[in-house]
């Protein structure tokens, strides 16, 4: 059966560090290696980034969703803003190049996919943006 | 963010320490960059070692210090550089541009061996 | 403006350290004394672990929430559970002497109480016990 | 909860880390506890200093493993009590009841003392 982690906090920066904190935490309770354990709090404070700066669009009394689901040989995040979305599968098709140096933003998704092994998005009516991010899991 | 500049041997040393996120990080790290360029320092070290968090947005701001130097003949180079922020490079191929060093004497003189 | 931070997590005790941590994360950024923040995060846990214990009788599939209310001058914290609830009021009124050593238990609320500015308790209709926590804060 | 024993001059040091709260620490603890009565050993002390953790139900343990040993003409006594720790001794007025200490040679030779 998995278990359900949910964090709501307010859109602002501050809290990304406790974020990290609760994604370590579990990371190191379900025995992943360090580096698997990074590439999970990567990911999802990219995610939390962008629900806050582009959804929420850093309003502090809008507030920021996560749902971490605990599978044994899987772990999901989930991550929901109150914004009206972006068009990602426009976006997904042309990821920018994360080494380009001209851009100083635009590496997000990209993280998130090359360090997680499956990323979703979708409108959620009446809320919306839902980020899922998904990594299979190799004990350490 | 919290920060102290230092200089050695005509290079600065910034020891970066706290979240390196965005927002307004961002412009204090370019004001930063633009006083270093006032007293005509082009060479710069940043110390990441007291970073307890950096996220891409926070490497971007790295990003625009580099390119500023480098447009100014200079540089921007790292110092202790933990296994989170080396897995933030190389998963977007950054290391390849940032230059980076595990002991401060090393990238300091890395600025006089050119 | 206060701000809510809520968190929901199975009732088993490991995740009693993540709490502990969200606690120190939230008091540090607050700027509240070690002392200070120690003695929420103790009342926390206490309070967290009557409801896993006592309210939810350790069954994982059953969520405890708490939710954490920021204010300038006070924090409050409220646990909630899925439980029957207790007789409270003729419990605060005979409150046993911890240092009573031949008990190995029933220290919570008697630390709760006095770690904290006021502590209450409410079972709500169709869910469980509520506990409430409060501390009127002094910045460091 | 993890521990380590060891013995030195008799007494029976337990070096507890991790976590300690109640649930199934509370019967490792007590077959701990019982495993030294069998050896006749009824000294202990008891280091928290790798304890990340303790609620009242963890203090609850280190109590019975006191009153055990305190009916067999024995103590426990505590090391390297943490700040977070000694408020919960305290505001249970628990720091009456147990004797504690900062270093490992002193809590070993109070033993000697009586
Ligand atoms: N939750 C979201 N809501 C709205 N737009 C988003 C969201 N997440 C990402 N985007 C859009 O996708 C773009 C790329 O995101 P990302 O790769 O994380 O880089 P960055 O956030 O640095 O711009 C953002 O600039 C934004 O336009
Ligand atoms: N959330 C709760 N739901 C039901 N009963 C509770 C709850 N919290 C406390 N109690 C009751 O109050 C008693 C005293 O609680 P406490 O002082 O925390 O000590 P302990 O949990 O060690 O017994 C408990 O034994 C239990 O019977």
């Amino acid at each position: 059966m998995p278990e359900y982690i949910t964090i709501e906090f307010p859109s602002r920066h501050k809290y990304l560090n406790m974020i990290d904190i609760v994604c370590g935490e579990i990371a190191e309770d379900m025995g992943l290696k360090l580096e698997i354990a990074n590439e999970i709090a990567i990911s999802v404070i990219e995610a939390c980034t962008n629900a806050l700066e582009h959804g929420n669009k850093s309003s502090p009394e809008k507030n920021i969703r996560m749902v971490i689901k605990r599978d044994p040989d899987k772990i999901s995040i989930e991550v929901y803003d109150w914004g009206k979305g972006f068009d990602y599968k426009e976006y997904l098709q042309h990821i920018p190049d994360p080494s380009d140096i001209q851009k100083v933003r635009g590496r997000g998704i990209f993280i998130m996919k090359e360090m997680m092994d499956d990323i979703s998005f979708e409108l959620v009516k009446d809320r919306g943006m839902k980020v899922t991010l998904e990594k299979n899991l190799i004990k350490s | 963010m919290k920060y102290r500049t230092r200089e050695k041997g005509g290079v600065a040393i910034i020891e970066l320490s706290g979240k390196l996120m965005g927002g307004e990080d961002s412009s204090i790290f370019r004001g930063l960059i633009y006083d270093l360029l006032e007293k005509k320092i082009k060479n710069v070290v940043v110390d990441l070692g007291g970073l307890s968090w950096i996220n891409s947005a926070g490497m971007g701001i790295l990003i625009s210090g580099y390119t500023t130097m480098r447009k100014h003949q200079g540089d921007l180079k790292l110092l202790n550089v933990s296994n989170k922020i080396k897995s933030l490079l190389y998963v977007t191929k950054l290391n390849l541009i940032f230059e980076s060093f595990d002991n401060e004497k090393e990238a300091v003189l890395s600025y006089s061996r050119n």
